[in-house]
């Protein structure tokens, strides 16, 4: 990018890797430094970002050094031709972590086909929420113009729950936080949820730049191998003392934001042990994804990931 | 005695010969061409990164790629079904009241301050309250509008009203009309000139404002068409939607001009 | 007939935030006789444009009263029509439609009033001007528009104040000279307000000389000279000069008109006030 | 001869008793107060959803902690300077070149139309072009920023510069000044109003797109703030906010206007 | 000396778009001597103004020549200085700033203008209006502060272009006596320019009187009155009616200046041309 590699590599030190935040949230290279992780590899917050396809788009503008995504936003991104290689898989599904497309309770909304023409709420767009409904709907056997009737409408979070029950949505996508407080609530029922359609998968990674690969392998490494320790920590340790840990870096860092939401987190969603990544995770994204990039379906599915940073590769069986 | 003879002022502006206007037209067109001419070379010679910025041919093609499909179509539709709304409602709403304040001193005093206050608060602030208590359908989206739009329009329209020049209603009361006659055959006629300098500058905020209502919330629109290609990273599509937008803006200007001319004829 | 008489009239304003109190016109009194070309004539700030004002019933004596005709004037009415200094025509319509503006407010109906304007637009040396608007005329044009439409709304009694101030020296000969044609053809009631000496003696048969404020009547002077709407250079004659010798002495002070070779600059000074003279 | 009296405009607009100006005050403030109070009860009586807005006094309360924590200034200062930096930037760009564009009538003819584009080109439509072409820093920030304040101060500086009385230009070259003279003690101080007419309108545009600008990929400012309140679902935080991004918007525009008054004291 | 010489003068215009040719100026031959004060008066559009650019060296002759004290103009000079009609102040400049204006054009040094300003502003009677802005003066008044701009300037060769046509006739009058005064104090070579009869008579030594276009010298007529300075009324002797009647003649167009009732208005209509008069 013109501008984008004069914003900043400059200033951050040969070990410094820049990244964006998010509201409330901890994300796995920051609980890497909060256990001690990184060594001295430095992180360097350069503020929130609200979506994944624009945290990644970042990396590719060289704002940033690493960021993650939905794995079909990072297949879209590649195939319009950004140099960057996914490292580790952050986010995903499993029993406890799900995301479900929830309606009234009256709706008669209740299966694929009562999808078309309409409005589904998500968090945002060309990501998960779009992806997995397509597979949903595919599955069933809609027809590509069906499937396009289906309006996304993008709705922060907080707001989801609320245009769901005032009838300004069909249909809303709900996890974490907002899919419980709205459970509690009543009224609702999910349609399904992503670990029904697919089972337990790793959704996303984080990825960066390949020229950051190249030259600088030592911080890259460093800073993968700590994500992928704090995977696993969060992994195999009980919910409690990972939310409580969570919970303490929020308080920690200072940045005004809103710490209830750590206290709905249930596991980490991710499917290969440290965040190792599989072929099937990309896979399963990439037809869907072709259909507006057909050059896609030259790209082998090994040449988007590495796991040669990830000390759990061996693991993986 | 001497003749004082003057010609009609608009005497002056003969009509230009042919063979002048195609000349103008050539000359405005160095620069848009050479402008397009850089958009399609710096990716080409590597100057900035073609990913980010695609070659103009590119666009294009998308752009009639987009129209192809009706894809297009549907956005700039439902952008100008919204941003025309919005506008006409704030014309509807806002000239009235205008003319409302402006006419009665006192009611100008108590508002003039609230009105400063708002004209000031800049629209898109407000765009979470809009949807917190609208919702996010198009009332949200049509409400943002009015409200950009309402400002411009009242301010200038109070204003025209204050500034009838006196002399004009006190020749119309020495010839016997009633206060309603005065209004309707002074007072309105002679705002229309400012009342329309801020329906112009509405009809941009109209736009402005709607771009970033539609990244929030929309299901169409070019606001939803930039933002959901740029979240796939369909990155020519992108700006094939920036390029409809600045078309769109350039075409509703143009018919704001066009009829602020009908309007005002009568002027040299 | 349509006389008017101002009985004892004063006038008094508050000017807002001042306190003050400034008396514009003090005990007028006089009879301007119907069917006359009558000029009032005085210094600025002598109330002429206020005695105006209070003759079309734009405003109300401070104590006194007007009478047309021997009826007494409580507000605007179709029986005046007024010329103001600086046209007051409507931009946005063109001269025939600033004609027929003052044929609406008497309900003529919309044929009438079209062929009305036509009419007294020819008259005034409009013809084939009728679509233009006021933008595209020049100010003599304009100043014939608006006498246009008080011609055509039909006054008893028309009212002009200063209605060629703004004029060049030979647009406003023009229409002096074409003012004295359309008078002696409809014999209406004319007031004419004027501050230019030349003016006052060549259009009044009758001159009212108001003193500075507070306006007070100090003379009215009535003029004789030969035919002056024909092409002769009645200006030139010894009776204009007369004349214009009689109201020059009375507007430099009455009394001591002759030998005062005080300049008005130096006047302005002495005064002690800061009033700019220009 | 009689003397011509004229007063001096000026002395007509004597200035008000100081009673006067307290009542104006008073009266003034009705509309703010009433809507005050209408924001404090609508919520409280049950009108409006108070999770969605909060009563006045609440927003308060918010601001006061937000501005006791210091969080307040420090997205305030954010926003401040980037609105101010985008602004001066503008200004510094747009008023030497629209001078130059509208001093030479072939470049004038040449760029117009490319102008009138990009002046119709709703900033915010650009926002994704400059995230992604100037990163996320305050590079693009701040150039959507300048872009955004950089058309109403050229075209107006254009158009001031094409219409100078062209009176005063043969009155100053029949005194022999030389073309560059002219230009500085003629051209450049008669186009002030006009300039500055562009520079207010300016203003306004530098807080409204910044606040989208902020929205994304921000780790303060105002427009942060909002967004950040708004999916935190703090409610009275989020409004807050706004309030004070009017409130710059208001101190803004009056800076701007009493430095234009400053610089056309001359005007009656 | 500083005799202007006007050598077979024509000018030409081609007015943009329009491809026809337009004669302003056709062989004008004149002598303007120095330390008079000549009048051009002449019909609108006679070149006048036409004149008094080319004089002025903001425009050039077709042909022909223009000599100042013998030498030809070639462009604006120090030696002349210019009041124009609209006054042409600038507007964000005090009285005393405006009329330092042409002095910064000179190099005079700043604190020699404060002071000349000064008495210049205190010699057209404008002492205590230093620091007021045009806005807050009255069309007189400007006027003045462009005269004292053109004075203090100190050119041999004062032009004017129709300085006191855009006033009332109270405020000319009051000025054309200040400028007769500031002229018989001065001794400089004024070029006054004026369409109206009144004001050629009153100012000139000798008034040069054009055709209409294009423009020729039809005349040039010497003025002799009694003291016109003092404050006697000098536009109602006979000498003064007498003169008025011989320019007046000579506009009416020469030859059949007597008996030619023919109104302006009539003509306009009757030349075919669409005109307006007025
Ligand atoms: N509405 C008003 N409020 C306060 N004072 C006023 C008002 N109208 C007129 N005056 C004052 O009354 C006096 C007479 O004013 P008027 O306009 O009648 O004079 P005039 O003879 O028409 O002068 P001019 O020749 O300049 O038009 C002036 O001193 C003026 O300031
Ligand atoms: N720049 C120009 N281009 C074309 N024609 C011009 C130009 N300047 C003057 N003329 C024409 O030359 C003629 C003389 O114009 P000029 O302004 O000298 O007349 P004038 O005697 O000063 O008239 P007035 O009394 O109305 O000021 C007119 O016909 C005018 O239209
Ligand atoms: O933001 C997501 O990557 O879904
Ligand atoms: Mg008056
Ligand atoms: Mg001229």
């Amino acid at each position: 990018a013109v501008g984008g590699c004069a914003a900043g590599a400059e200033t951050a030190g040969a070990n410094t890797v820049r990244y964006q935040g998010w509201a409330g949230k901890v994300l796995y290279f920051e609980l890497a430094e909060d256990l001690g992780f990184l060594g001295d590899t430095r992180l360097q917050w350069i503020g929130n970002t609200t979506s994944g396809p624009q945290d990644i788009q970042s990396v590719v503008t060289g704002d940033i050094d690493i960021g993650g995504a939905f794995n079909g936003a990072i297949l879209r991104l590649v195939a319009a031709g950004a140099p960057i290689t996914s490292v580790i898989g952050y986010y995903g599904a499993d029993a406890r972590t799900e995301a479900g497309y929830f309606v009234p309770t009256g709706s008669p909304v209740r299966g694929p086909r009562d999808f078309i023409g309409k409005k589904v709420g998500v968090n945002t767009l060309g990501a998960h929420h779009e992806d997995v409904l397509a597979v949903y709907l595919e599955r069933a056997g809609l027809t590509a113009e069906e499937i396009d009737s289906v309006q996304l409408v993008v709705v922060p979070p907080v707001s989801a729950e609320q245009a769901l029950r005032s009838g300004q949505l069909d249909v809303a996508v709900l996890t974490d936080i907002h899919r419980e407080k709205a459970l509690a609530r009543g009224g609702i029922r999910a349609v399904f949820s992503d670990y029904d359609l697919l089972g337990s998968f790793s959704a996303g990674c984080y990825v960066m730049r390949d020229d950051y690969l190249r030259t600088r392998p030592d911080t890259a490494r460093a800073v993968v191998a700590g994500t992928a320790r704090a995977v696993r920590w969060a992994q195999t340790r009980p919910r409690d003392e990972v939310v409580a840990r969570f919970a303490r870096i929020i308080a920690r860092r200072d940045r005004n934001e809103d710490a209830t939401a750590i206290r709905y987190w249930r596991s980490t969603g991710v499917a290969g042990p440290g965040g190792v990544i599989a072929d099937r995770e990309f896979d399963l994204w990439k037809e869907r994804a072709a259909e507006t990039r057909p050059t896609l379906r030259d790209i082998p599915t090994t040449r988007l990931y590495t796991n040669e940073l990830n000390p759990y590769r061996s693991t993986r069986t | 005695m001497a003749e004082v003879i003057t010609r009609p002022k608009h005497a002056g502006s003969a009509r230009q010969a042919p063979t002048g206007r195609v000349r103008q037209t050539l000359v405005g067109s160095a620069g848009i061409v050479a402008f397009l001419l850089l958009w399609e070379l710096a990716p080409r010679l590597g100057l900035v990164d073609s990913i980010f910025l695609p070659p103009v041919t590119r666009v294009g093609q998308a752009l009639v790629e987009l129209a192809g499909t009706g894809e297009l179509w549907e956005h700039f539709g439902a952008s100008l079904a919204r941003s025309l709304t919005g506008f006409v409602v704030a014309a509807v709403i806002a000239v009235p009241l205008g003319i409302l304040i402006g006419w009665y001193r006192p009611v100008h005093a108590a508002l003039n301050p609230l009105l400063e206050l708002f004209r000031n608060t800049a629209a898109l602030a407000l765009l979470p309250v809009f949807v917190l208590l609208l919702g996010l359908g198009e009332l949200s989206k049509v409400s943002l509008v009015v409200f950009a739009c309402t400002w411009p329009i009242l301010l200038n329209t109070v204003s025209a009203v204050r500034t009838v020049d006196p002399l004009l209603i006190k020749s119309a009361r020495s010839l016997g009309f009633s206060p309603l006659a005065l209004f309707v055959k002074v007072v309105l006629p002679a705002s229309v000139p400012t009342i329309f300098t801020g329906i112009r500058l509405a009809g941009a905020s109209s736009i402005l404002v709607l771009i970033a209502a539609e990244m929030v919330g929309a299901e169409a629109g070019l606001g939803y068409l930039i933002n959901a290609s740029q979240y796939s990273f369909l990155v020519p599509e992108m700006y094939a939607g920036i390029v409809t937008i600045s078309l769109l803006g350039v075409a509703l200007n143009q018919v704001l001009v066009l009829t602020e001319r009908r309007l005002s004829r009568w002027r040299a | 007939m349509n006389a008017i008489e101002f009985d004892d009239v004063t006038k008094t304003f508050h000017p807002r935030g001042s306190g003050e109190e400034v008396t514009a016109l003090s005990g007028i009194d006089l009879r301007i006789e119907a069917e006359q070309l009558t000029v009032v004539a005085g210094p600025s700030g002598s109330g002429k444009s206020t005695m105006l004002d209070l003759l079309a019933g734009l405003d109300r004596p401070t104590s006194g009263e007007i009478r047309i005709g021997g009826r007494p004037v409580t507000g605007p009415g179709l029986d005046r029509g007024v010329v103001f200094q600086q046209y007051a025509l409507l931009p946005w319509r063109s001269a025939q439609g600033n004609v027929e503006f003052g044929l609406e407010a008497k309900r003529v109906p919309a044929r009438e009033r079209a062929e009305r304007a036509r009419h007294y637009l020819d008259l005034v040396g409009l013809g084939g001007f009728e679509q233009h608007y006021p933008d595209q005329l020049s100010g003599g044009m304009k100043q014939r528009v608006a006498i246009a439409r008080s011609l055509a709304y039909d006054p008893d009694v028309l009212l002009m104040d200063e209605p060629f101030a703004a004029l060049d020296a030979q647009t406003r000969d023009v229409l002096q000279e074409e003012l004295l044609r359309i008078w002696e053809r409809t014999r209406k009631t004319i007031v004419f307000i004027t501050h230019s000496i030349e003016e006052a003696v060549f259009l009044g048969s009758r001159v009212a000389v108001l003193s500075a404020r507070p306006g007070t009547v100090r003379a009215v002077v009535d003029v004789d000279l030969p035919d002056r709407s024909s092409g002769t250079d009645v200006r030139s004659t010894p009776q204009f000069a007369h004349h214009r010798h009689e109201i020059w002495s009375l507007l430099r002070g009455g009394e001591n008109a002759h030998g005062d070779t005080q300049s008005a600059t130096a006047h302005a000074k002495n005064s002690g006030e800061v009033v700019p003279v220009g």
